[in-house]
């Protein structure tokens, strides 16, 4: 493979596509699908094939607004339909070429105002187990790039020249992070990708392997030859059915294009990427555990350093990067560093992700540039809270993040910028709670979640989050004391602080955040024995929140 | 009978066997393989049982108490045989805000059962799972792996009521 | 490489100590005398860093560093008590003691526990967070040794010393969280054990009265644990 | 007006219980009962642990007596090893137990019975207690500390620490008897026994001034029950139980304690928790004994120490039959304390006391165990079920202060009896109910095999159930 051919493989695809007058963009993420649209393409297909249309029908990723699906994308007119059913088939072909189909009209609002896609800049545009019409928009360009153009000390600078931060929640500089693994000595090198979205709540990942996986396949190449790996793996939650069935099919058709395998594009290049399976443990999530569980080990951390960089797979220098940092990588060879720099601010540079879910009008995946305000998304994009109920928090960064209240909506998000407000960018969910919402039972949810999900091996996890989440439970009954009031901040601290892995050192994150910005809450729960939004077993009211 | 001689014969004629095998072999009856052929097991068989995880650690030459440590670590999977039907209740975030609780309580009522459990006439098993990653249309449920979104306590009712009752 | 860069010089609770590159800051405090108190470290086994006892501040370090994984740098200036150091270390003991039922005074290992012993000398008087009384199973089906799991920390001194030093790999971990738990193979008896080979190491390691010998049970058992770093040593002779 | 009068708590005894006296219209005593209301634990609580942690278990139902049940415990696992244990072993758990005879004793009868006896049954209430008779008669609180520390120290010497020692293991003993350590108990031996001879001639001497006690103090034929060896004599570790009717006849000679159940029974009643045991074959409640020293000594042929058989003497030529009043306790105490003090001597002057094999090693090859011996208040049986791993499935524990249950309800009945009539109840008769209880030292923490510390109290109640009056002290 050459540029020649690279741009041979974009002329074919665009000339496919040119042979059609109309394409019908037909989503097929897991949230769509699940409501039967891909029966809702054949129905398209069909009726246009019997209408004599000249008309592309076309599977692809998600394309955002989750709560209007299944989502049609009709090109090149541009137009967008929402709850789309088998039997609207005949309705969307007629209108082809002229007025939309007005009760098909998603109703998205200003959900597109203020996005910006680099991630997800394909995304509803090709059919992600198609190769050649990822290269038909630009893909493996970046690849072929470094492999005849640039040095791997050229490739980190680029990648450091961007600011890239990781995805995965941490937000560590990921041209610093190449750099270590790269300076490290050692015949065998690997790239992981870590695509154990474990933030319940988050999907940004899913999507993104699902509707667009040749990106992040290409990006772990670009970052394997600026490392000096040969070997990849891409660890994916066995939750994700459809992401780990795009992904196969995409490496598939990655080697059968030459992108993946021995002598990429003719240069003394090889990599190849291999899939894991994860087994539902969100310590998974956790570099060290990862690595354990890649090994086939139960996925417990180890205490670092030394960090994989040094040692990681098998003992071998590892780089870690998420999903979506791999995704981000083409885009900044292609346009380089500045580019992607040019996006975001001081500190924290190009797009975010996010999954927007909650008590929100419009739920879904939304690319945003760093810098926005919470407000700009949850009452802009995202249109506010339903049901004329009032916003009370947006929780962030998972459970290892906080609940932000109305007073910090105006946040322009950034790595740090959340971290000074108590909660932290995680991999992307942003959860938005109203005043049905009891935020001491939020805090004992996120408790349940790390007590389950501790991995059991150093103490204070261990044992520290089942007494932190038996003295939520005393408090959300309307049992408890002051003094479990100080005792749960006591455990706090110390949990914070002596466990060994991030899930531990993060746990109490979510109590300590409620407890600075709703702590009459808890107060209404010790001393007045009452649970303010009504959810509590204490409350009057019959609504019970195990 | 030696511990780990040689490669165990495949412990039954049955063809699911075949294909653990066959995964094992994909990567050279690697220790490391030890997830990715439970993996296989576990939707072969459905779950893991003893003679199961025998016959794996004799073939890749594992530990025993680090096969049961792996099995018994990761919550995909499963010791014990699932109903015939599988319900499976998102618990994460964007579904708890939205009521997931209040789904698994209802299921917990219909079906006798804790989560967890399966009916004991083996027709139903309940689950709770972290996060299926459709949170835009949140609460989620999984009816035998199909998923459900935007569910309500009365049309999951249904559905079980449909699964009881055949 | 010459012998001088192979020395580091810190200081540890403002004494100046020098080291070798290789060692850690337990090691190296130890050496000196000056003491971090341990649980899951052993000499002559792999370290865990699982249960904190041992975290010492590291000047210029964003967290508590683990002394035992931690290896000692040029100028490094650690503290291993301080007043903030010392409430961590008590409030862990204090979720041992109410994680499971540590009663001392019918515990073979009375006055020979690590845990018991760590708790005199940190002056952990009394436990003020609630005791967890989970219903934990003692297995005595093995003829010379007992597993009572109500006294087990999950040091995994066991699993270690097994898969280490005998290479057995009978012990492991099952489960996780709170709910873990040491087994034997697939979780069955240890009297029914296809892989131990009764040598006993794993009951000379426990820290606390969880193993023991049947034949030493009733009261005053003395672990012996010291022959670890010998048998590495013989061991690594024979190569 | 007929009411109930209830004691709740009943001072100056081990452990919590309450006395409930009914009274008629004319304000004589109809009925008295004795309530345990604690629950019935340790059984439960053994099942699943390993049966050779019974001994230091069993051993924390008291503090008083935790050697007792030391004893009792290391036997039964003997038992289930179906070991001999080393003659040596034996021996040395013969003295403690012995030790811990002494300073139980001298618990009871310095500490909670001697303000009765020395000020009074009608003596001001804050009067009554050791600290007031330690300001009022020196030399005999001073001899009632000596003793107790004599008993406690010896303990202490064998084990290592005084209460709950793990020393008594089953199979034997942890460690042998250092010589240094025999010197010193033999040093100590001459002044107890001094102590103990005066307690008894000044005992000796006040004895009469109790004759009305003396007959309503659970005064009443009952059968007693202790263990003997093969000459009859008085046996605290071993032998076999003897019965004898209130005539002095041996109606079972040589039962075999191991088979207890076969000639005791365990009746249940519902206002207490503590059971009813009774021989057998003369039913119950014709079947009801009473055991402790009142019952060892008037069923052994003599003593078989020089002083203390001179003392049995004494006491037994103050009736032809045995002794049948429960205020005889006392003196049966004082005697038993000079025995066991002999006892000890003699054992350990033997050199073979010193003999360094002291523990014999074994698996389970027994599925059951029953281990019994003399605790300070009678007899005390521990019974044992285990798996083949050696594991508790089953354990039921007689204690001693269980077999004198119905003959404890009936003294206090009859002493109530004798003095509660009328409108106008005087604390001091209050307190001669609380004292009849007092005399069988009762030791309530042990009978339900609880936990903790439990008061006893006296509470007074009309018939509709109404309480009138509550007598509760500290």
């Amino acid at each position: 493979m050459n540029v020649e051919e690279l741009q041979q493989i974009a002329a074919q695809a665009q000339e496919e596509r040119d042979k059609f007058d109309y394409e019908v963009n037909v989503c097929m993420g897991t949230s769509c699908l699940s409501q039967h649209s891909d029966r809702i393409r054949d129905a398209i297909a069909k009726e246009a094939e019997s209408c004599g249309k000249k008309c592309h029908v076309r599977r692809t990723g998600c394309m955002g607004p989750c709560a209007a699906g299944p989502m049609v994308l009709v090109e090149p007119a541009g137009t967008q339909y929402g709850h789309v059913r088998e039997g609207d088939a005949k309705d969307i072909v007629s209108a082809l070429g002229g007025d939309p189909v007005a009760r098909l009209d998603p109703r998205l609002g200003s959900y597109f105002e203020g996005q910006h896609f680099v991630v997800l800049e394909n995304v509803g545009h090709i059919d992600p187990e198609k190769v050649d019409e990822y290269v038909a928009r630009g893909g493996y360009e970046a690849l072929l790039k470094v492999l005849t153009e640039m040095t791997p000390a050229q490739v980190i600078e680029q990648i450091s020249k961007s600011g890239l931060r990781g995805r995965g929640g941490g937000g560590y500089p990921t041209g610093l992070k190449w750099d270590t693994v790269a300076k490290v000595k050692g015949a065998q090198k690997y790239v992981i990708c870590n695509g154990d979205e474990g933030d319940p709540g988050a999907f940004m990942d899913r999507s993104v392997l699902e509707s667009d996986p040749q990106r992040v396949i290409e990006g772990m190449a670009i970052a394997a030859y600026a490392i000096g790996a040969t070997k990849g793996y891409v660890y994916v939650r066995a939750e994700y059915p459809l992401a780990v069935q795009r992904l196969t099919v995409a490496l598939r058709e990655a080697r059968r294009r030459g992108f993946l395998g021995n002598a990429i594009c003719e240069t003394t290049f090889s990599f190849d990427i291999d899939i894991r399976l994860g087994a539902g443990a969100f310590v998974c999530g956790e570099e060290t555990a990862l690595i354990a569980s890649i090994e086939g080990k139960r996925g417990t951390p180890r205490p670092r350093p030394p960090y994989p960089a040094v040692s990681g797979l098998w003992g071998d220098p590892t780089l870690i990067n998420n999903v979506e940092t791999f995704a981000n990588v083409p885009p900044i060879i292609r346009h380089g560093g500045e580019w992607f720099s040019s996006m975001g601010t001081a500190r924290s540079k190009g797009t975010k992700v996010f999954a927007l879910t909650g008590k929100i009008q419009r739920t879904g995946l939304v690319e945003v540039p760093m810098g926005m305000t919470l407000r700009q998304i949850i009452f802009g994009i995202g249109g506010g809270v339903p049901d004329g109920r009032k916003f009370k928090a947006v929780q962030t960064g998972g459970p290892s993040g906080g609940c932000l209240p109305e007073e910090h909506l105006d946040l322009s998000i950034s790595y740090d910028a959340l971290i000074s407000a108590g909660s932290m960018m995680g991999s992307g969910g942003m959860i938005v709670m109203d005043d049905t919402s009891c935020m001491v039972s939020v805090a004992r949810f996120f408790m349940e979640f790390c007590m389950t999900e501790s991995c059991g091996k150093c103490v204070p996890c261990r044992a520290g989050t089942v007494q932190m989440y038996n003295l939520l439970t005393k408090i959300c009954k309307g049992e408890a004391t002051r003094r479990d009031l100080d005792q749960l901040t006591e455990l706090c601290e110390v949990v914070g602080a002596t466990s060994l892995c991030g899930l531990g050192q993060t746990a109490p994150n979510p109590v300590l955040s409620t407890l600075r910005y709703f702590r009459h809450e808890y107060l209404a729960h010790i001393d007045e024995k009452r649970c303010p939004a009504g959810v509590c077993e204490c409350s009057p009211a019959v609504e019970v929140h195990a | 009978m030696p511990l780990y001689a040689e490669r165990p014969p495949l412990p039954s004629e049955d063809k699911r066997w075949r294909i653990v095998n066959g995964t094992m072999r994909k990567h050279g009856y690697s220790r490391n393989a030890l997830i990715e052929t439970l993996h296989t097991v576990q939707s072969s068989f459905g779950y893991l049982d003893e003679p199961a995880i025998k016959f794996v650690v004799r073939s890749l030459r594992v530990p025993l108490s680090q096969a049961y440590g792996v099995v018994t670590f990761y919550h995909f999977f499963s010791l014990k045989p699932p109903g015939k039907h599988t319900c499976t209740v998102c618990t994460g975030t964007a579904c708890y805000i939205k009521g997931a609780q209040k789904l698994v309580a209802e299921a917990e009522k219909r079906l006798h059962i804790r989560t967890g459990e399966t009916t004991p006439d083996g027709e139903v098993s309940l689950a709770t799972v972290r996060c299926v990653g459709d949170c835009g249309r949140a609460p989620v449920v999984l009816f035998d792996g199909e998923l459900s979104a935007q569910m309500e306590a009365p049309r999951l009712a249904a559905q079980l009521e449909r699964w009881t009752t055949q | 490489m010459s012998a001088e860069s192979n020395v580091r010089t810190l200081t540890i609770d403002g004494e100046e100590i020098s080291a070798r590159a290789d060692q850690t800051i337990l090691e190296a405090a130890r050496e000196h005398k000056l003491a971090i108190p341990t649980l899951c470290h052993l000499d002559g086994l792999s370290e865990v860093g699982a249960c904190r006892m041992c975290l010492v501040e590291v000047k210029g370090a964003r967290r508590l560093l683990p002394a035992c994984v931690t290896r000692v740098e040029e100028g490094m200036e650690v503290t291993t008590h301080n007043p903030k150091i010392d409430r961590y270390r008590t409030m862990i003991l204090e979720l041992f003691f109410a994680e499971r039922n540590h009663i001392c005074s019918i515990c073979v290992a009375n006055g020979n526990c690590e845990l018991q012993s760590l708790a005199l000398t940190l002056g952990m008087t009394h436990v003020e967070i609630p005791y967890q009384y989970p219903q934990l199973p003692v297995d005595a089906s093995h003829p010379r040794f007992t597993v009572d799991h109500n006294r087990c920390v999950l040091c995994t001194r066991c699993v270690r010393v097994c898969s280490e030093i005998e290479g057995a790999n009978t012990w492991g971990v099952m489960g996780r969280g709170a709910q873990s738990l040491v087994i034997t193979d697939l979780k069955e008896p240890w009297g029914e054990s296809e892989t131990c080979t009764s040598c006993g190491k794993c009951v000379q390691v426990c820290p606390t009265g969880a193993l023991f010998e049947k034949d030493r049970a009733g009261s005053k058992v003395r672990k012996q644990p010291d022959f670890l770093p010998y048998l590495r040593i013989m061991r690594e002779g024979e190569q | 007006m007929p009411r109930t009068i209830v004691i709740d708590p009943v001072t100056r005894l081990e452990g919590h219980g309450k006395i409930t006296l009914q009274l008629d219209e004319a304000g004589i005593v109809q009925d008295a009962t004795f309530h345990v209301t604690q629950l019935r634990g340790f059984e439960k609580f053994c099942e699943g642990r390993p049966f050779y942690e019974m001994p230091n278990i069993t051993a924390r139902i008291c503090g008083i007596c935790p050697v007792s049940h030391l004893v009792a415990s290391s036997k039964a696992c003997d038992a289930i090893l179906a070991v001999r244990i080393p003659a040596v072993a034996a021996d040395l758990r013969r003295v403690m137990n012995l030790a811990q005879l002494v300073q139980s004793h001298a618990l009871s009868f310095f500490y909670l019975s001697s303000p009765d006896l020395l000020l009074g049954m009608d003596a001001p209430a804050e009067e009554r207690s050791i600290l007031h008779v330690a300001h009022t008669h020196p030399s005999i609180g001073a001899d009632g500390v000596a003793l107790r520390q004599f008993g406690q120290r010896i303990i202490e010497l064998l084990a290592g620490k005084r209460i709950h020692p793990g020393w008594t293991v089953p199979g034997g003993v942890n460690e042998p008897l250092s010589a240094e350590k025999r010197d010193t108990i033999l040093g100590m031996i001459p002044a107890a026994k001094a102590a103990i001879v005066r307690t008894l001639e000044w005992f000796r001497g006040c004895v009469e001034k109790f004759s009305a006690e003396i007959e309503v103090f659970a005064n009443f034929p009952t059968l007693f029950m202790g263990l003997v060896d093969e000459h009859g004599l008085p046996e605290y570790y071993d032998g076999s139980l003897r019965i004898i009717d209130s005539e002095g006849n041996v109606i079972a000679g040589e039962l075999n304690p191991a088979h207890y159940a076969e000639f005791i029974g365990e009746a249940v009643e519902p206002y207490t928790y503590m059971k009813f045991p009774y021989y057998k074959p003369l039913g119950y409640p014709g079947g009801t004994y009473r055991v402790g020293p009142l019952a060892r000594l008037n069923l052994a042929e003599r003593c078989d120490t020089p002083l203390a058989d001179e003392a049995w003497r004494a006491f037994r030529a103050m009736s032809p039959r045995p002794l049948l009043s429960s205020f005889h306790y006392h003196y049966a105490r004082l005697i038993e304390m000079l025995h066991a003090a002999e006892k000890i001597e003699s054992l350990v002057a033997n050199q073979a006391i010193l003999d360094k094999h002291v523990r014999a090693t074994a698996l389970v090859n027994s599925l059951e165990g029953v281990g019994v011996a003399e605790a300070p208040r009678g007899t005390l049986i521990h019974h044992y079920k285990v798996d083949e791993n050696g594991l508790i499935t089953w354990a039921n524990l007689v204690i001693a202060t269980g077999h004198n249950n119905a003959a404890m309800n009936r003294g206090i009945l009859q002493t109530a009896r004798h003095y509660v009539q009328g409108e106008n109840i005087a604390e001091g008769m209050l307190n001669r109910v609380e004292a009849v209880v007092r005399t069988f030292d009762p030791c309530l923490s042990c009978s339900t095999h609880a936990l903790g510390r439990m008061p006893l109290a006296i509470e007074l109640c009309a018939p509709d159930g109404s309480l009138i009056r509550e007598v509760r002290r500290n």
